[in-house]
């Protein structure tokens, strides 16, 4: 039932607004709405009863394992979300003087030099609101760079196969041009092709290391000299960054711009699709082309930089600076896990990610790059199981679902086929996972004996399996009254 | 080891599986001279507890202010109900909802989000969010440049639009080599020229339209639609939400029958049950015209049925995003602001449509007499004589930056000081009164305001110096 | 699963205690413990997961209409728990001085005079912890009145049949003896029983007002005549305060003690067995004995009343005072709805009874007392169901659990063969009433053709049908490891 | 009409069908002249925002102390996570378990709690709460008095237990003829004095024995259930649960292998994740020898099977309970503290049993260093011998009341008074400083105590009269 058909002419929850509301008579009439809008008139016990029986039927780390490849979904710490909601914070307006924030504004300084030390780069900006954002921010960096040099005929992004879609949409919002290149059988970028397409028109790399393939790319130090020697400059999709974290550093890998999902390695709760936060690094050559507002340390005092103080940025990302409450959370995470916690991040995500490799293996899966080791999350591909038994990987998700586990990510990257990429992240227990091995292997003999029961899955969910091409084609976006 | 549950059997038993000697081993991929050492430069561990008074004692350091700060996010009485809500883990641990079964939760809010902002500014259809009201005022300019079939790669931009917002708008499209033209407005009156616009005409993809404009005022949105559509453009309304609670909705801006309102409409979502928290996270909203549903952004819920056709929510007309069209996609946006849009969906069903009004109503009652109060103090003024919605623009005769410190000292926030943007209003301040002002709040800075002003002659002594240089 | 099942030697919550804790090397060994306690080792993640899970598996009125009869559960306002949860109520140390806490004093204060104004009686004490505690204070007040008049002889109290066993306990407790007085057929106090038990040993009379039969005592005052003429004083139970709030008080009707359920007439959260609050109210009489403390205020500064201020208190009820948060709570409570609110409070909760009982009957549900206005409440007896089909009330509750109601209160008053004792509340909306009936009358359809099916409810909960005789005879208590 | 949905064609159609022709019909049962005219001595309603500026303000006046009071109620660390989930809905809104199908979530998390708080103490049962630790100590004197088959109603009660609880229990029991007699103490050590106890012997049901005790002195609990047992009486421990993680438990109190160890052990919770807030709600603890099960107060609940044979949770011993006994029911009591039952039985779960031994010795620690700080002063000292658990007794040579006040004057709530229940300590103070306080924390405390002393000649200036009278 939608909250609207909870709802009934002149019903209020009425705790929630002041009474008797002064006539705004000063208002030209042609100005003002003529009927009310479509919100439901409900009473506060409704729409409590309401929201609080939706939520239940979602899947979430505080109720499910999620090994949904390539987010990260590991434990989010209560305190990262009461501490960021303290009343100070949240009463703070966006542009209220700088003096009247020194607590706050020394909780982002300290993120953004521990976000340095933690990438190796030589400045960070918190702007970036998302992941996409970040990598927004960096290619336009990066463009600015070579436009203030006049340096103007670099043209060309190039970017791997097996990359997040966000990356080649960026490089075009960036208006450059995308080279997609191919990526070989061991999981690598593949140098050859790289080689040919560089040239005088690379305006720079995007990689994301470990790939979403989960493999580390071993041979990065010659692919950004390839593309540094022809002028390029390279850019770093943090999404991955869980897996390495205190171990290499993209600054040391020699990149020159990066971005960090914050709600990835740093545990800020994706919320059922966002906020994130995409803080970007760079090195000391795209400095001055940070985008504003970051935060400066001028003799105990902290305050925004802004236009004044880099006339080279390339601007604003936000009206208001940034996922403040994303940022403080990931604050309090980097302050409970401290230097040696966030090295162990990667050690224990890594071990976790071999440790189910080597399970499923030996349940009978097929890996997709068995000979590699694993990063922080590998890949599965179901196609002899597809083929053999009809059961395609989206089947098998969904019945993943009817034993209690968020399903891997499926169909991405897109390269392997009938992929389940499978994350499990370092806060997980042996037990968990070995739990879902056991499910796994159920499901497979599932598929083999009574594939119909796969394919019909899930059937203890709210709804069963979802009619998408239904939906995209007799478009229902919003509910009219009947 | 914070958050990690190993113990020391599990992690020997894992590596004894996986064949490795250690954990060491593991990254035995990564060539040796890229190994960095660790972290030494960050801080060491503290316990929930050491974090949790360090965070407590940051936040009391800078305490509390009574803000007559708008310009663009704004003070309103949240309910109780929707944070604690927000906050279940169900809602605040998930991930966007790609499995839609296991996500009917979320999905479903989703869609009555989509709906309550369809109604709310009269448009057909309605993402589920973009970043902020700044970023989704970019994605509209780029959506519109999209949408024109001629290919022009102009779109108008009023100076009255909230100057964040068009720095911004500025910094996503340059690089697509869309230009952004100024429209100047009425010294007067403080609204967008109309005869500025004639001069314009022609060569553009859209105008942007705001409602109220920057400085509080009310634009006069139906001839500027009709204005824009006579000219072959789109109108893409930047709208803050709880006006549209009480404002003509942009699907019904223009006069006669034959208009059809504004094509677009944008703004962003923080007045919906958002607090201030420091700037955000806020969220971006976007509704548009159901032929423009193909050229949106961002993720969209559509309503169908399940294998026994029991109605569920998906994800739908996914071709339009990054993760399947790459680098042809509407935009590069994945993570959205969802978690803000659950507020925002909660905080509405709370409001309903009389609340939501009152709050409107309450809040311009309450600036509109903040605004007699202050011009009654000898040296203050009104400066535009628009109509205008919970914010306007008062002149003083001394220095803003003194004005709004001394009113500092005294746990006031005087408003927003304009000459930064405007260097012609240097004297004036933009003041804002919602809702939850009292009568009392608004006589303290009154009577703060009437205190600095009289000692106009000699420096005030209570005026602190500025703490920055 | 237990959360002792998902433990694991040696695993920890890490964030969650200071590490490197100093040893204790002061206490004498002999007083230490040998080995830990049995509490279980679980990372933040596992604990998180298993009681967020735990908690969905229970009905709750954020979830479920809950029609729970005697119980009062409606909507619990989200903002008494934000309100009440306020940092510097919470870090407030019970003993610190009052000076430091007249803020928080004014609330309880206030509450205090409001329900003053709400019952009409001449003062009231905050102190009781629960229902069950207020009726040992007003029992025990009336055992000192007596006392102090050295009338020592009274050591009987008189309760109806129909009374909630906290009554009889009670009298008990305070060293009486219980006479239990039929009901009449009107579901009134048998007038002439009443007559024929009063005397010199009478203590005084317990009484519930509307009973928990759902009904007004109409003769209240003869009753109440009858008590105090025979030098008894009058125990008003005040559970069923939300039925008459603001239409008659207490205190007007002649009573000498009371208490208020302040986690059902001022909508406090129940918590899944607690905490309460039960304040008393006294008629000037009693104002003596009155427990402490209770909020004194001098000169517009306030504190507790203590030892010191009244020589013939009973003393007191609990280490610190009472439940403070509940206390806040219902503050908020009664500040929201104002003097008006709680006026209505009874009018809806009355014509929700009325209107529910009226669709039943009409749907063939065979009323307790047809003939009777219900109160906040009403009783339906499924006897004759019983009789026709075998499916008794506890079945048919079972099954309206899968149809996603709680069940009404079951076998309670006793008096009532097969009864279910309802109570919608005024929070409700007809819509989720008119659902209500739906599943009654579907419910009883499938007692009719059925049985089975209902005697075997429920079947879509996370159990089927418990056995209480097996927890019973094989008494588990606490769970041991293998 | 705040939290009322009828609409006015609701209200209608509802007496229409109830055939009652306005919503005062519905009340013609009740005597006309009882009728009230309403309830105008209550203040009008106020919006949720109002109410909220109104406690924010109140809570604003109160502030934060630095406070080293205990004496019964403990400022402990408590993970964010512990509340976040108490808060759910689902715990937070629902009843108590009648209906155990509908209720496995509140049910299984008891279970888990009475497996908890009976190892903690070393016994066999325990229940599902009391109201506080104060009631559960009267509850545990009338437990045993049932319990003794002698009939014998006097139970000793040493003079170092909480004099609060003491209170409680004399309010609770005198008017069943139960005769409660004190025990001196020792004052060198601080602690029962075994001598006293045995002119004692003989007629009683049961001795009380406190861990530590009101002075946080530790008591020779060995010695003390020993002689209990010897001379037929029952042994009551009344303990801190927290000191639990790191004391001897009570069920194993006792010299040499033929104890049996304290019977019955009772408490107050509060340590185990339950804020102070201003005094309650808290909760009352209470486990037991099994033989004693049913004597117990209270809920329990018991794990069972379905009809599938799966397991599951359901209240038992209800015949012990007032809604089945009535008169003969082992207590009156029915609401608990259940939810605070919740918040402990996650505290537990998250601190587990290392944690917990660590927050009990970090607070000692942390007392330990406080007490040596002040004793290093002139004019403090130390007032008992015995070893002690984070909280202890120190002298002062000016008044305790102008000490307290000037402490307070800076912020700081500097310990209990005793004088107030021991005359004879009418110059000590009982502090107690948590795992919360820091190094600073202690030394501030030092430092203003030695200005304070230091002064002790003339009247300080600085400290503040007392507000009352
Ligand atoms: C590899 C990779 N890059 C980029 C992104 C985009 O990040 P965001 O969703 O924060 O915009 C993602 C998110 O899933 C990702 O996995
Ligand atoms: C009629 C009646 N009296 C007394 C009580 C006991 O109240 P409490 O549970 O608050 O102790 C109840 C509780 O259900 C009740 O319904």
């Amino acid at each position: 039932m939608l909250i609207f058909e909870h709802a009934q002419t002149g019903r209020r929850a009425h705790a929630q607004a002041p009474y008797d509301a002064p006539a705004a008579d000063d208002l030209p009439a042609e100005l003002l709405r003529g009927t009310a809008p479509l919100l439901p008139e409900s009473s506060e016990l409704d729409v409590v009863r309401h929201y609080t029986r939706l939520s239940q039927k979602n899947f979430s780390i505080d109720t499910q394992f999620y090994p949904l490849g390539s987010c990260t979904m590991k434990y989010n710490p209560r305190a990262c979300n009461t501490l960021a909601m303290l009343p100070q914070f949240l009463a703070r307006h966006p542009l209220a003087d700088a003096e009247t924030g020194q607590g706050f504004f020394a909780c982002l300084h300290e993120l953004q030099e521990m976000l340095k030390q933690a990438t190796g780069m030589a400045a960070v900006s918190l702007a970036p609101m998302a992941g996409a954002h970040g990598e927004f921010t960096g290619v336009a960096m990066i463009r600015a760079y070579h436009d203030a040099r006049g340096d103007t005929a670099r043209r060309e992004i190039i970017i791997p196969d097996a990359a997040h879609g966000t990356n080649p949409a960026t490089a075009s919002m960036c208006g450059y041009t995308v080279r997609e290149i191919p990526t070989d059988r061991q999981g690598n970028v593949d140098l050859e092709a790289l080689r040919a397409v560089v040239g005088p028109h690379t305006a720079g790399l995007m990689l994301t290391n470990p790939s979403t393939l989960g493999v580390f790319e071993k041979a990065i130090v010659t692919i950004l000299k390839i593309v540094h020697e022809a002028g390029g400059l390279a850019y770093y999709d943090g999404a991955n960054l869980n897996a390495i974290l205190g171990r290499v550093r993209p600054g040391d890998m020699g990149f020159d711009a990066i971005h960090i999902n914050l709600h990835k390695t740093f545990s800020t709760p994706h919320g059922g699709g966002g906020p994130g936060a995409g803080p970007v690094g760079v090195s000391e050559r795209l400095m001055p082309f940070l985008p504003i507002p970051y935060v400066l340390e001028e003799r105990g005092l902290y305050r925004w930089a802004e236009e004044g103080d880099c006339s080279q940025s390339i601007g604003r990302l936000s009206a208001f600076g940034g996922n403040m409450g994303v940022l403080l959370r990931a604050w309090v995470y980097a302050r409970m896990l401290g230097g040696v916690g966030l090295r162990r991040v990667a050690d224990f995500a890594t071990l976790n990610a071999n440790y189910l490799a080597a399970e499923l293996q030996k349940a009978g899966f097929d890996l997709a790059f068995p000979e590699r080791r694993a990063s922080h999350e590998f890949i599965v591909s179901l196609k002899k199981l597809k083929d053999a038994t009809g059961v395609a990987a989206m089947d098998f998700a969904k019945r993943l679902l009817d034993y209690g586990f968020h399903a891997p990510t499926t169909y991405f990257p897109m390269l392997v086929p009938e992929c389940l990429l499978i994350e499990p992240t370092e806060t997980e227990s042996k037990e968990t996972l070995d739990a879902f091995v056991t499910a796994m292997a159920k499901v497979k003999e599932e598929a083999e004996m009574t594939p119909e029961l796969v394919k019909g899955a899930p059937h203890t969910l709210p709804v069963r399996r979802l009619d998408d091409v239904k939906a995209a084609r007799e478009l229902d976006l919003a509910w009219k009254p009947v | 080891m914070p958050f990690i549950p190993h113990t020391e059997a599990d992690i020997a038993a894992m590596l004894d599986s996986i064949g490795a000697s250690s954990l060491d081993a593991l990254f035995d991929e990564i060539p040796v001279d890229l190994n960095c050492a660790g972290l030494g430069g960050i801080p060491p561990s503290l316990s929930e507890m050491a974090v949790t008074r360090l965070a407590h004692g940051r936040a009391a350091q800078d305490g509390f202010y009574s803000s007559f700060l708008g310009a663009g996010a704004y003070e309103h009485h949240i309910p109780a109900a929707v944070w604690q809500i927000v906050s279940r883990g169900e809602f605040y641990t998930a991930y966007t909802p790609y499995q839609a079964e296991a996500s009917q939760g979320t999905l479903q809010l989703l869609y009555e989000y989509q709906t309550m902002m369809a109604s709310l500014t009269g448009l057909d259809v309605s993402n589920a969010s973009l970043y902020d009201g700044a970023t989704a005022l970019a994605e509209a300019v780029l959506m519109a440049v999209r949408a024109n079939k001629a290919g022009v790669r102009r779109v108008l931009l009023p100076d009255t639009v909230h100057p964040r917002y068009r720095a911004v708008a500025q910094a996503m499209v340059k690089n697509q080599g869309i230009e952004l033209v100024g429209v100047p407005f009425d010294k007067a009156s403080g609204i967008t020229d109309l005869a500025a616009l004639e001069v314009m005409a022609g060569e553009a993809a859209a105008l942007v339209i705001p409602q109220p404009n920057f400085f509080g005022a009310l634009e006069r949105v139906d001839a500027l639609t009709d204005w824009a559509h006579a000219h072959a453009m789109l109108a893409i309304a930047v709208a803050n939400p709880l006006a549209l609670a009480l404002l003509k909705p942009p699907g019904l801006w223009g006069e006669g029958t034959q208009t059809r309102g504004a094509d677009i409409c944008v703004g962003d979502g923080q007045p919906l049950g958002v607090p201030l928290s420091s700037g955000g996270p806020y969220f971006g909203f976007m509704t548009a015209r159901q032929a423009l549903v193909r050229q949106m952004p961002g993720r969209m819920v559509g309503r169908t049925v399940d294998l026994d056709g029991k109605p569920g929510f998906v994800l739908t007309l996914q071709a339009r995003e990054q993760h399947i069209r790459r680098a042809k996609a509407t935009s590069n946006i994945c993570s959205n602001q969802g978690l803000l849009v659950t507020a925002a969906t909660i905080h509405m069903a709370l409001l309903g449509p009389e609340g939501l009004k009152n709050v409107a109503l309450s809040s311009h009652a309450n600036t509109r007499a903040l605004i007699d109060k202050l011009v009654s103090l000898l040296g203050v003024e009104r400066v535009f004589s628009s109509p205008f919605f919970h914010e306007a623009v008062i002149r003083v005769n001394i220095p803003v930056p003194d004005v709004l410190r001394a009113l500092r000292a005294q746990g006031i926030l005087g408003g927003y000081a304009l000459g930064r943007d405007y260097p012609e209003l240097a004297d004036c301040i933009l003041v804002c009164a919602t809702e939850t002002k009292t009568e009392d709040d608004l006589e303290q800075y009154r009577q703060q305001l009437e205190r600095i002003l009289s000692r106009r002659n000699g420096r005030d002594p209570s005026v602190p110096p500025c703490a920055y240089k």
